[in-house]
């Protein structure tokens, strides 16, 4: 299958998907690919500062994005980003900076360099609901996920605050919901699907952690899904990672598999486990693929 | 050629001290088209005012002018003064040898210096003075009143009283407006249908007063004193003269199955209808989008069953023209909706509380609703969902209001009170029932107001939390709701069983358009703008237009009913007169000129420029050209600058008076 | 107090003012007894709006080395809206002066309301000096004390027509 | 040639035209068609009005093709026959100035039948007729012309005009003059200025000069001087600059018909820079009722008020 119009992206990767969440990446690559969308990762980027860097020094925060900014423009194309957390930075950055033009001046002086204000920042959602369109993603399906029941999970920063990231609407977003339905899997709905899962505390409190992800592991299952599925690195190791310890403490079980929203469309378009990191995730989820005939 | 007067005022010692006001008659003299100059200890003394007329008599004097003080001062004297010696009062004019002079120098060479070249300029104008004949507009002592809530009412019933005749529409079948839905009224708590029904009764029975109601403005001509109101009467399928009111027509009606809007769709209602039982008048209408008989053709039930033959199919829109001297606009509000709001628009939903969609999230007048007796439930509290009566209640506040980035940033001012209110009508009726309030502040200015809301807390058992709430969600038949106590500083989640949000008070739909059609003006969020936020703050800028209640910013019944009543007031002050008068200082269309681009009504601030077409004597167009109406030009001469070709001028600041001025200097 | 010193060069200050703002604020600084330069002579109109560019133009031309436009302050306007018409007329309009040349040192628009009696002052007062500092306005003048037809058509052989006639 | 520009195309569009004129005259669709017709002088031009179907050959397109015969639509329609619709062709340039027109009333879009011409750029009025149209001797307007092809016609040719990538004068020559001190813009202008005859060609050429009586005319006040002397030429460009701004979308005749070679549509377009840097506005490129002098915004720049 072949895109109507050829879409090449900057890709900014991100240290998670270079790190922990390796199967994101891996999973974004190869997903792209068979969509024949065009990446190209953006050479020599570094760190966003997520999540420290904007609670201790601004200034910083903000010269890593706009440095890495920078550096996407030597790139054609808009500027891809996986992880939640690196797409808030960028669009804050860039939000603050064309708001303020003494802040804009400061930034300027420590990179040395213009910020690129205008560049299109936009997360893998918005490529695949938008810039390749529902339609087209749906003729891309050929393993259609069917009877699989997905609570989608989108956390605190992929749409809020109001007006900068501008993903969708901020407390009621449709856009994960919308891509699932296009891979042929069924929706539920569900109440913490916008509540935070502690993120940067996962080292710092993990018992804060474990309290606010309890509480979506719990309302997910109850609302009847089989499966989390999320777009942030940060989320996943919460939610993944930390499951087992949450149904440790809660005296609990919920063997509730945490897919990347990549791993559960390149499934539908007909990529194998290998391709898709599948093994690389905490809460085993071949059995449940099994049982719904995906693999 | 001219014989000016000029006469230089000494104004005791405070012009004299330092203006050598000999010095200036004797050289102001000399000018051409100066017949008389001289100078007088206080010009503006009735000694002063008869040198002046005098003079004029004697002198035979064409033009005055008269050097003393600022016009701001005396103007008015010294036109009223050579008005009674028998010039047009616009051939006088003041040059202002006091605060523009000898106040503020003190050298007095050139403070004399500067009075000469003064005077001297005001000299040059006023040989291009014209004679201005004052402009009267008669008044058509009828008024209209756009919409039937309580501000229109009780400003319809304060002018009829006075005996002229008013002519109120009203958009909905009947009137009564948002006060007929609501229980009690705070701070008494008294029953809203109880003192608004008879007011309702007052109206429709008043010989003075012509009632429209299922009909909306369609068009507005005219300008104080001489509106011409099209008003457009929806066809209501049943004959008001005919029909009795007997209801027969709406209990034998099929389709029965309606949401009813007065209820807020709690409860249901036929296809012909009142909105309510004490509705004025109590004609029903038939709904034609959802009766049978117009949807398919069959059915015709109602005309079979009414006794005295008032149903017609076929009614049609009737378009009536109504004469008026002046509109009190009273369109009052609507309420936030946190339904998801259509993309691009500045107002946003609110998703965190469902954007609307779980069943017992209501708002503050569905509440009304189910406490009213007359309401759907017969004033019993119970959940939409399942008729179940809630054990834990919860309200929050400020749901839209003060939050911008929800796209308003302005305080509705009623909710603290009927939040209040509400609780104290659910402790009465649940008695086992807890009510938990989320505020930001409580505003409780107004007379009682902050003792109903203590009693509230201290006698009712309302607990009020200070924050905001983040989220709601269903969780099986309760409602989570997540907020904070930010005087605690903790979270906290309640499980309520009903939610009852006090959303935020918002112009009502289609304010815009009617006021395009008043040609008043309207801020950010539609609400109409009156004229001086201090000092006229019932009058539209546009002269013969009042507002009354919440139209014009949010409002309880208390201040809506004073401004109603002072509206009404306004409009009778103006009947009191035969004529209205008002200084010639407006704009007039050269029309030999004038080449129809319309530059002028694009900047003019009253919408005073009308089209005029000029024919030859077969009746050819030649063109069409601007024209200004004398009764709405506010006389800015903001045209007069725009113009390309001059073709439209201001009187009394003409291009000839100014450019003579400049060049006296 | 104010200028008991004599200057060499006495400014010319014309100024065009609404009644209902500046006016009253210039009379104000009248009943307040402030004092300011001598130089300016004041206009009186309805209102901003009515002020026409060419006005400004005639006033330099008639020989003003200054021009100031006052009037109410945005939203205050006695006529609705008829200064923010003036902000936009006069936004083209010194761009249009300023780039045939005038410098636009010589022209001051100033928002200057009836309570604002000291502004008045220090707007007279400010011109006044500035004016005061750049000498006359020597660029109309001249102007208006040329005669030729046409500057550019001073060929010889004219010259020779010219001067045999 | 390196810079010459493709005007082959011209061909098919004078063809294009005549047909669409004969059908739109013989359906009497339109009761008059103003065009360009072959001048007398070789590869010259001229402006024509044709009522019969039969002379719709005579109707031709050239790059001597550079009047705006919008103005035979107001002031000049004497020529025009009345009653009944009226074809007219028009380049991207001329059609800015009709937008102009019917945005002030002027003009009625459903009294007008308008063949589009899409085109590559016409001949400098200083170039001869008969040259062939380069980099060179292109019309100074066309090289920055953003409007190559109109749009919203009732007819446009289906050929598409090769254009060619040319420096524009005018932004470097208000760049030049903006980079002078107030001085020296002064004495460049008094120079343009005293060279005024004060013909009024520039007035009977510009589409937006309609006024019944000019302004600059009146007496009574007199407020711009008459007589042709640098006083008054100053005045009159100045109060013509003004009285454009916002509305001159950049046809250029005023300066095309300048005897006297006055860079007149350099004001215009200086007036129309800073009118789009001020309130984004640009002139002609959709019919507006109101122009960026006739509305505000209570947001407007007011840094030059104290």
């Amino acid at each position: 299958m072949t895109p109507k119009k050829t879409l090449n992206y900057a890709y900014y990767p991100g240290c998670s998907l270079h790190a922990s969440a390796g199967e994101y990446d891996l999973s974004t690559r190869e997903l792209f690919k068979k969509l024949n969308i065009g990446l190209t990762e953006v050479p020599d980027w570094f760190c966003c500062g997520a999540t420290p860097a904007h609670n201790v020094d601004e200034l910083l925060s903000l010269s890593l994005c706009a440095k890495n900014l920078e550096l996407a423009e030597q790139v054609e194309g808009d500027l891809a980003v996986a992880c939640a957390a690196c797409f808030s930075r960028l669009k804050t950055t860039q939000h603050v900076l064309s708001e303020s033009d003494v802040k804009r001046r400061q930034v300027e002086k420590a990179i040395d360099a213009p910020v690129p204000l205008t560049g299109n920042v936009k997360h893998l959602l918005d490529i695949l609901a938008r810039d390749l369109g529902l339609e087209q993603l749906e003729q891309a399906v050929t393993k259609p996920l069917a009877g699989l029941k997905v609570a989608c999970y989108y956390g605190c920063l992929l749409t809020r605050p109001t007006d900068v990231p501008n993903l969708d609407c901020v407390e009621a977003p449709t856009i994960m919901e919308d891509i699932l339905k296009a891979a042929g899997a069924e929706t539920v709905a569900w109440s913490h699907r916008m509540e935070c899962c502690g993120a940067n505390f996962t080292l710092s409190r993990p018992g804060v952690v474990i309290q606010l992800s309890h509480a979506i592991l719990d309302s997910a299952k109850e609302a009847g899904a089989d499966c989390i599925m999320v777009a942030c690195p940060l989320c996943h190791g919460n939610l993944d990672i930390r499951q087992k310890e949450i149904e440790g403490v809660y005296n609990t079980e919920y063997a509730m598999p945490v897919f990347y929203i990549t791993q559960l469309v390149g499934l539908a378009t007909g990529l194998g486990a290998d391709k898709l990191g599948l093994d690389a995730l905490i809460v085993n989820p071949m059995p449940l693929l099994k049982e719904k005939q995906l693999l | 050629m001219s014989r000016i007067g000029v006469f230089i005022c000494h104004c005791g010692e405070n012009i004299s001290r330092t203006v050598d006001v000999e010095r200036v008659a004797a050289q102001v003299g000399t000018l051409p088209g100066v017949a008389f100059s001289t100078d007088y200890k206080y010009m503006c003394s009735d000694p002063g005012q008869g040198l002046l007329k005098k003079a004029i008599q004697e002198q035979r004097l064409s033009h005055v002018v008269v050097a003393a003080c600022s016009p701001r001062m005396h103007e008015k004297t010294f036109r009223k003064a050579v008005e009674s010696a028998g010039l047009n009062p616009f051939l006088c004019e003041m040059a202002n040898i006091r605060e523009h002079c000898s106040w503020v120098h003190e050298d007095r060479e050139e403070a004399t210096q500067k009075a000469i070249e003064i005077v001297g300029m005001m000299v040059e104008r006023v040989k291009k003075n014209r004679v201005l004949p004052t402009i009267t507009v008669p008044v058509t002592k009828r008024s209209l009143v756009i919409g039937g809530g309580i501000a229109g009412i009780q400003a319809a019933l304060d002018i009829a009283d006075c005996g002229h005749e008013v002519v109120l529409v009203e958009r909905e079948p009947s009137i009564g407006g948002h006060m007929a839905q609501l229980s009690e009224t705070f701070p008494t708590l008294d029953c809203s249908q109880c003192i608004m029904t008879p007011k309702m009764v007052d109206v429709a029975n008043h010989p003075k007063i012509k009632l429209y109601t299922y009909a909306e403005i369609e068009h507005v001509e005219g300008y104080i004193g001489n509106f011409q109101v099209t008003v457009r009467k929806k066809a209501r399928s049943v004959d008001e003269d005919k029909c009795t009111g007997c209801g027969v027509c709406m209990t034998k009606c099929p389709q029965k199955k309606i949401p009813n809007t007065f209820d807020r769709n709690l409860g249901m209602r036929p296809a012909i209808y009142v909105p309510f039982p004490q509705a004025v008048p109590n004609t029903p209408v038939i709904d034609r989008e959802n009766c049978t008989k117009f949807k398919t053709g069959k059915c015709g039930v109602c005309q079979k069953v009414c006794g005295p033959g008032a149903v017609d199919y076929e009614q049609e829109d009737q378009l009536i023209v109504e004469p008026v001297g002046a509109i009190v606009v009273a369109t009052g509000f609507d309420l936030y909706s946190i339904e998801e709001k259509p993309k691009g628009s500045p107002i946003k939903g609110y998703g965190e509380f469902g954007h609307g969609k779980i069943p017992d999230v209501i708002d503050g007048m569905t509440f009304e609703r189910l406490a009213s007796a007359s309401g759907p439930t017969g004033g019993k509290i119970l959940r939409p969902s399942d008729g179940r009566e809630p054990k834990q209640i919860v309200f929050i506040q400020c749901v839209g209001s003060r939050a911008r980035e929800k796209g308003i940033s302005y305080c509705s001012k009623i909710c603290c009170m009927y939040t209040a209110k509400h609780t104290m009508l659910y402790h009465h009726k649940v008695h086992d029932g807890q009510a938990y309030v989320f505020f930001m502040d409580a505003r409780t200015p107004g007379k009682s107001y902050d003792e109903f809301w203590r009693r509230s807390i201290e006698e009712e058992e309302a607990v009020y939390i200070r924050g905001m709430v983040s989220r709601l969600y269903q969780k099986g038949d309760k409602i989570v709701v997540m907020g904070s106590d930010i005087a605690v500083g903790v979270q906290v989640e309640i499980e309520a069983d009903m939610v009852v949000l006090a959303t935020a008070v918002q112009p009502q739909k289609g304010a815009d358009t009617l006021a395009q059609k008043l040609g008043i003006s309207y801020d950010k969020y539609h609400f109409y703008s009156e004229a001086h936020a201090k000092l006229r703050p019932v009058e539209c800028a546009t002269a013969g237009i009042y507002l009354a209640g919440a139209c014009q910013g949010p409002k309880d019944i208390p201040d809506t009913v004073s401004q109603a009543s002072a509206a009404a007031a306004k409009v009778m002050t103006l009947f009191a007169k035969d004529k209205l008068e008002r200084e010639p200082i407006v704009a007039k269309v050269r029309e030999a000129g004038c080449v129809g681009c319309f530059y002028c009504r694009k900047v003019c601030p009253y919408g005073a420029v009308e089209e005029k077409e000029i024919r030859d004597r077969q009746g050819n167009l030649i063109k069409v050209v601007a024209y200004v109406n004398p009764g709405v030009c506010g006389g800015c001469g903001t045209c007069q600058a725009t113009c390309p070709s001059k073709s439209v001028e201001l009187d009394g600041y003409t291009d000839e008076q100014i450019v003579a001025m400049i060049e006296s200097l | 107090m104010h200028h008991t010193e004599k200057h060499n060069f006495e400014p010319k200050i014309i100024a065009f003012v609404c009644t209902w703002c500046t006016y009253a604020g210039a009379d104000l600084a009248g009943t307040s007894r402030m004092q300011y330069p001598a130089n300016v002579r004041v206009l009186k109109f309805p209102c901003t709006g009515r002020i026409d560019p060419v006005f400004i133009l005639k006033a330099f031309q008639q020989g003003a080395d200054g021009v100031l436009v006052s009037g109410c302050h945005p939203g205050d306007c006695h006529y609705i809206a008829g200064n923010f018409h003036a902000r936009r007329r006069f936004a083209a309009f010194r761009k249009l002066l300023e780039f045939v040349g005038v410098d636009l040192g010589r022209l001051q628009f100033s928002w200057v309301s009836a309570a604002e009696g000291g502004k008045w002052v220090e707007m007279v007062t400010d011109l006044t000096e500035r004016v005061r500092g750049m000498g006359p306005m020597q660029e109309f003048r001249e102007l208006a004390l040329e005669e030729q037809w046409s500057g550019a058509i001073d060929t010889p052989e004219l010259r020779e027509a010219y001067n045999s006639i | 040639m390196t810079n010459s520009i493709d005007t082959s195309i011209y061909t098919a569009i004078t063809e294009a035209i005549q047909d669409e004129a004969r059908r739109i005259l013989s359906e009497r669709s339109v009761i008059a068609v103003v065009g360009y017709t072959a001048a007398r002088r070789k590869g010259s031009a001229q402006p024509v009005v044709i009522t019969q179907a039969d002379d719709a050959g005579k109707l031709i397109f050239s790059a001597a093709c550079v009047n705006n015969l919008a103005v035979y639509l107001t002031k000049a329609k004497k020529e025009i026959p009345k009653g009944g619709k009226i074809g007219i062709v028009v380049k991207g340039c001329d059609l800015k100035a009709l937008v102009g027109l019917l945005g002030e009333s002027q003009l009625k879009r459903e009294e007008l039948y308008l063949i589009g011409v899409p085109c590559a750029g016409v001949l400098a009025s200083t170039a001869q007729p008969a040259r062939e149209l380069t980099g060179d001797t292109i019309a100074p307007k066309c090289r920055e012309c953003d409007n190559h092809l109109p749009q919203g016609c009732d007819f446009v040719p289906d050929q598409r005009p090769v254009t060619l990538e040319l420096a524009g004068k005018y932004s470097a020559e208000i760049a030049r003059l903006e980079a002078m001190t107030p001085a020296e813009r002064w004495a460049y202008w008094k120079e343009q200025f005293k060279k005024c005859i004060k013909c009024y060609a520039c007035r009977q050429v510009c589409p937006f000069c309609f006024c019944e009586q000019c302004l600059c005319d009146r007496n009574k006040p007199q407020m711009v001087e008459t007589t042709p002397r640098p006083a008054g030429n100053t005045a009159w460009h100045i109060v013509r600059a003004m009285h454009l701004a916002g509305r001159c979308a950049g046809c250029a005749e005023c300066e095309r018909v300048c005897p006297m070679d006055i860079p007149l549509n350099l004001l215009n377009r200086k007036m129309a820079k800073e009118l789009k840097e001020l309130y984004d506005y640009e002139a002609g490129f959709e019919v507006r009722e109101k122009g960026p002098l006739a509305m505000y915004d209570e947001k407007d720049d007011q840094s030059f008020i104290k």
